[in-house]
């Protein structure tokens, strides 16, 4: 057992299932000699050839394309893209067809296929490095997305996602591939899909939060913690399709909710979380539900950037406004 | 300055309008086959048949918007009919003629326009793609597939088809260019029907040819009169053959026309120049075949009579067997989302029933 | 004044403009001699000449990318997407380069262009002819969403969005193309964008809607004043920037708010709005909010479109569960 | 079969890695003026102190990611130079040696990197593109800019810039599309420095040459030595006249090599093969730029310090006026989001400044 980071999860559990199952197959840009940008694949060609980790033309629209004509053959492709700032020259891929073969061929075709994308930002990275879009894929039936926080559900939902028989996107937070390490097991366990993880039990609020956030919001469930506010804090992890009974179970027990994340305010994967709580839990409610996050506009050059992501300090006045609403 | 790479585009064309051998080649062993050469016939007429029928169908309100293929029977039939059962196809919406030829049943094919996705579960191609309605997505799945080919090591290939307007989309060009580095064995098939709904080939692209695309991958390329079933049947065994003994793809284009609106939708008399059709009806496939057929006394009006009569009965039960299928249950919108449904969805569903039975 | 239907208002507001000013060009697949697919440019090229309206060769991306450069240079370029189910590769150009240049150009470079498509479903179209995607544009800084739903507004929107300067994505609800016509003064007055338009006045609950649904909410509406429940009708018209205040207010006197959208409920437009009555204006709410929608799942093929299509009666039945709720 | 169409790519080079004039070709007008030569030498050296700069200042914090272009400085010099005030540039993000050439500031390049949008808000190329990452899509707003210019009867035209990964992307294919059909002033130049980050360009494409591609728009193309600043120039105005004067679009592709790593966040010592380098450097633009200068005795050892002394302190005072510019106000982020800020988030905008001020 070692500790790894996220990355080296995503990298061990892809290594993994490449071992036991040789339908595994990797592809994107630098993934190969490279090993990815972020290293993501490093090692892999090396270890499994380059007929499985392959260096695709610099296309991303052809890597979803590709993975999709793959898939339907039984393999399983792997598609890196590069940053989630390229992916959408690959979304009519993803949304016309990766989303609805299953559907469109009424079970007859369907793809076993994985889409991953480092996001988010704060790594001072240059212009279109920095996005956390995971709302629009969210929105799109037939796709599942997916957001591990930590190392270990990295490896375990990387392996799920790969295994599981429909398109996965899965969101790594690049902000947090090295932030942490966690002592892991390399025995193929996965975690499942589809559901939230319940990371800190509380009683006052409930925070709910997915990727790099979760520990920007762990931090301020700490800081709540000391000033005799109890907030349980929720990683959806599962982004779509949404376990929105854990939260709403937990919601009913603290009255409150606030909701933590990256992206723009209006429409995103937030929305959707407040609004089934609204539609479902709303009843429970001691206070209305609060919405942390980045601001409408453009994700700025990284001089800015501090700017604009949400912060420990903010979650924690957000809480504190929540749970003292009367 | 100096030279450093020369390219040229080639022409196939075996028979003129009058059902004529023109070439100087000698044309390819299946052609002499009279047998083969009738079953090209009736085959290219049966897709004329239920064209006309989905026309009708459409027209009576029993079917949706439908794109006939009427004068573009020989690019669907003549590529078709030059794959194997092993082969993959990857059609696009106007490809009924191929995908009938490859196994698609044709109340497949009228479910499909009729409104349901239950057109796309063929019993028989297992493997075929069902339509892309966005264009020239399609061409990447089938450099998928070639891929998995290709690392399974099969000697199998993959047959898609594209219209010329098509090949000005970001896809088009991403296929070809991955195709062409990693060698697989993929047949692109232009149907170059001159035709983009409204929009004329002269003002889609400044090419020459369709066929010169392929230079932009450094894929091998062809251009074929898509009007002659032996040069459009002859060029694809040639790229079928290759690709599936690891030659690479192919690109073929196939110059046609389209004689009929785009689709049931389509008003073709607003933008079409006058004169046109009348033109294109000499030089149309069908026709010139049975005059070829007849010049060598190998067709009588007798057959054709007896010809057409078996086609309509065909077609007839295919119809029936469409209108016959009883609307889908809403469940169905559900049933293949995922291989198990969300918990979240479960509901939906439910309501969706319930909402549905009343 | 002659009474026109929902696309000839297009039509005439972008006659108009094109008349005023010069620097105003239509392009698009089949816009020309064709008058696009649903005849929204009809007449237009014979008109203006091509020129002016302009066929444009078969590719999306280009479309909205040359349209950026045009618009660049000043001109005003209003593209046609087809159907918006054809809108995908065309998203790289619209949410990286005309969502953001005037920021990423700190002003120096504005892009007065607009995007026309016509979205939803219900007219027995083929697959991806039916869809409503609106939330993935709402979603985006830099962008404004706006779904005009009767003639009247088609007119006054569609002139304030080629004259805006600033990209506008104006999705057009062709279920409702011809439902209806108005009498409309081909003035060149325009409408403002970002405001919603209150439609009926009510004590009970508040319908809000947008684009083809209005129609049914209208008609719930009626059904509902008939059994003494007083409904107020809000048409959201331009979904980004959202005028929530307007909503706010209303929901703040009828203390019911029900969404009505076509499209799938997962982080669709509806979330936003509940999420931003969650958060601002919970505490006057009498009950949850609900939120009629299209299912999560893919928009099916035409055979089963009505099972897929929200209804009058469905309006009706959740806005009484509302009002009777306790 | 019959030949349809035939094309050929031409190749252009003047000088070869010695400096020395190879081509039978009468040399330009331009490079028989040994002024504009040297002046073109120094360009060329400004960018490669800059280059060195900026990764310094990257090394030391200072700076972000940065993208050199070592080893390139003959194509952005060459195509820049042959640009007017008119035109505009659309240009891809190792691009600066054009940029700086059509009058981008020194200062506002390292803003940019420096990660500040400020440095996009150019105070002289007014009409130029700020640097596009997403890669290919500039290519379209090239195409867009130049239709705008046809449109106005202007006597302008529009160059822009990829590198040789980047035309595997749908956008550039598109673009040389539009561009062939609508006969747009386009000069499309891909600097094919021979790697994409890790990727080789034996591996990207099948071509034998990146020009070929505009066979595929039906546009005429040429390859040129990307290392000789006279040949690189030389196409350029060409193109650029052509262009000006209703002629139409061109491609050229320049072959250079990336003589450093993708960027500052590269490692390329992990896929670049031994040897490599050395080779390369050469045959590297500026050496034989020089050579050649030395050989008619118009540039000494003297004059290389003089000079090297001068760009020093050009360079040194961009990079102070880019330290010494203040970070922006959180208000910026919202300031330029649309032409007015909507309502709603302006109540942002007020938080994002009283959360600044803490
Ligand atoms: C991506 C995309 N854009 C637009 C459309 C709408 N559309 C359907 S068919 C067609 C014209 C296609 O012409 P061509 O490729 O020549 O094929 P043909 O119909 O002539 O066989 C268009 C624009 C579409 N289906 N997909
Ligand atoms: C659409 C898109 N995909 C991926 C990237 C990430 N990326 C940045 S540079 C690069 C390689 C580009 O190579 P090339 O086009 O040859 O240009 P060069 O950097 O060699 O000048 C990649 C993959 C990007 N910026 N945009
Ligand atoms: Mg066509
Ligand atoms: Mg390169």
């Amino acid at each position: 057992m070692a500790a790894i980071t996220l990355i080296e999860a995503v990298n061990k559990a892809m290594a993994y299932e490449m071992g036991v199952d040789e339908e595994v197959v990797i592809l994107g840009e630098d993934v190969g000699a490279n090993g990815g940008v972020f290293r993501a694949t490093d090692g892999l060609q090396q270890k499994f050839g380059d007929k499985r980790v392959i260096d695709t033309p610099l296309a991303e629209s052809m890597i979803a394309g590709v993975s999709i004509g793959m898939a339907a053959q039984g393999m399983k492709p792997v598609a890196e893209i590069q940053f989630m700032g390229f992916i959408f020259p690959a979304v009519d891929q993803i949304i016309c067809h990766a989303a609805r073969m299953r559907n469109r061929t009424r079970g007859r075709i369907h793809l076993p296929m994985v889409i991953r994308a480092p996001f988010g930002g704060g790594i001072h990275a240059p212009e279109h490095h920095s996005e956390s879009t995971e709302a629009i894929f969210a929105h799109i039936p037939g796709l599942k997305v997916v957001i591990p926080s930590n190392p270990s559900r990295a490896y375990g939902l990387m392996l799920a996602a790969i295994r599981d028989p429909d398109p996965v996107i899965f969101l790594e937070p690049k902000r947090v591939y090295r932030i942490e390490k966690h002592e892991i097991e390399d025995n193929g366990e996965e975690y499942p899909l589809g559901m939230c993880f319940v990371d800190r039990e509380g009683t006052d609020i409930t925070l709910i939060s997915w990727g790099a956030m979760l520990h920007e919001t762990k931090q301020a469930a700490e800081k709540l913690a000391a000033e005799g506010i109890s907030a349980e804090v929720i990683d959806v992890a599962t982004v779509s399709p949404l376990d929105i009974d854990t939260i709403l179970e937990s919601v009913e027990k603290t009255g409150r909710a606030c909701i933590v994340q990256e992206a723009p305010k209006a429409g995103a994967l937030g929305s959707e979380i407040a609004a089934e709580i609204a539609e479902k839990g709303v009843m429970n409610l001691l206070a209305p539900i609060g919405r942390v996050s980045g601001y409408d506009t453009v994700m700025p050059y990284y001089r800015l950037e501090k700017q604009y992501m949400p912060k420990v300090e903010h979650i924690v006045e957000e809480a504190k406004r929540i749970v003292e609403y009367r | 300055m100096t030279t450093v790479a020369k390219f040229e585009i080639n022409y196939l064309q075996f028979m003129d309008e009058n059902g004529t051998f023109i070439s100087k080649q000698v044309p390819p062993q299946f052609a002499q086959d009279i047998d083969t050469v009738k079953s090209l016939y009736r085959d290219m007429c049966l897709i004329r048949v239920l064209d006309q029928k989905a026309y009708a169908l459409q027209r009576t309100g029993k079917m949706g918007t439908y794109p006939a293929a009427t004068g573009q029977e020989a690019v669907g039939v003549g590529f078709g009919s030059a794959m194997t059962k092993d082969d993959v196809l990857v059609p696009y919406y106007r490809g009924q003629a191929a995908m009938i030829q490859h196994g698609v049943l044709m109340e497949e094919v009228l479910l499909y326009w009729g409104g349901d996705e239950r057109g796309c579960d063929y019993k028989v191609a297992k493997q075929d793609f069902p339509i892309a309605v966005p264009i020239a997505t399609q061409l990447l799945h089938a450099a998928g597939i070639a891929k998995a080919m290709q690392m399974r090591g099969e000697k199998r290939c993959v047959f898609t088809e594209i219209g010329e307007g098509g090949t000005s989309e970001g896809d088009f060009y991403e296929a070809l260019n991955v195709a062409g580095i990693w060698n697989l064995g993929v047949v692109f098939v232009i149907n170059n029907n001159q035709w983009a709904i409204s929009v004329p080939s002269e003002i889609q692209t400044n090419c020459e040819t369709y066929a010169q695309k392929a230079i932009a991958a450094g894929i091998e390329c062809i251009q074929v009169d898509g009007n002659d079933i032996i040069a459009v049947k002859e060029a694809s065994e040639k790229a079928a053959e290759k690709a599936r003994n690891g030659g690479g793809p192919t690109v073929i284009e196939c110059i046609s026309l389209r004689l009929c609106d785009h689709t049931t939708a389509d008003d073709a008399t607003r933008y079409r120049p006058e004169g046109e059709l009348d033109e294109g009806w000499k030089k149309e496939p069908i026709l010139r075949l049975r005059k070829y057929l007849e010049s060598k006394k190998a067709w009588s009006e007798a057959d054709e009579e007896k010809m057409k009569k078996e086609l309509a009965e065909e077609v007839q039960t295919a119809v029936d067997n469409y209108l016959n299928t009883a609307v889908d249950s809403p469940a169905a919108m559900f049933d293949n989302l995922y291989a198990e449904l969300p918990e979240r969805t479960l509901a939906q569903r439910e309501l969706a029933l319930a909402r549905g039975a009343k």
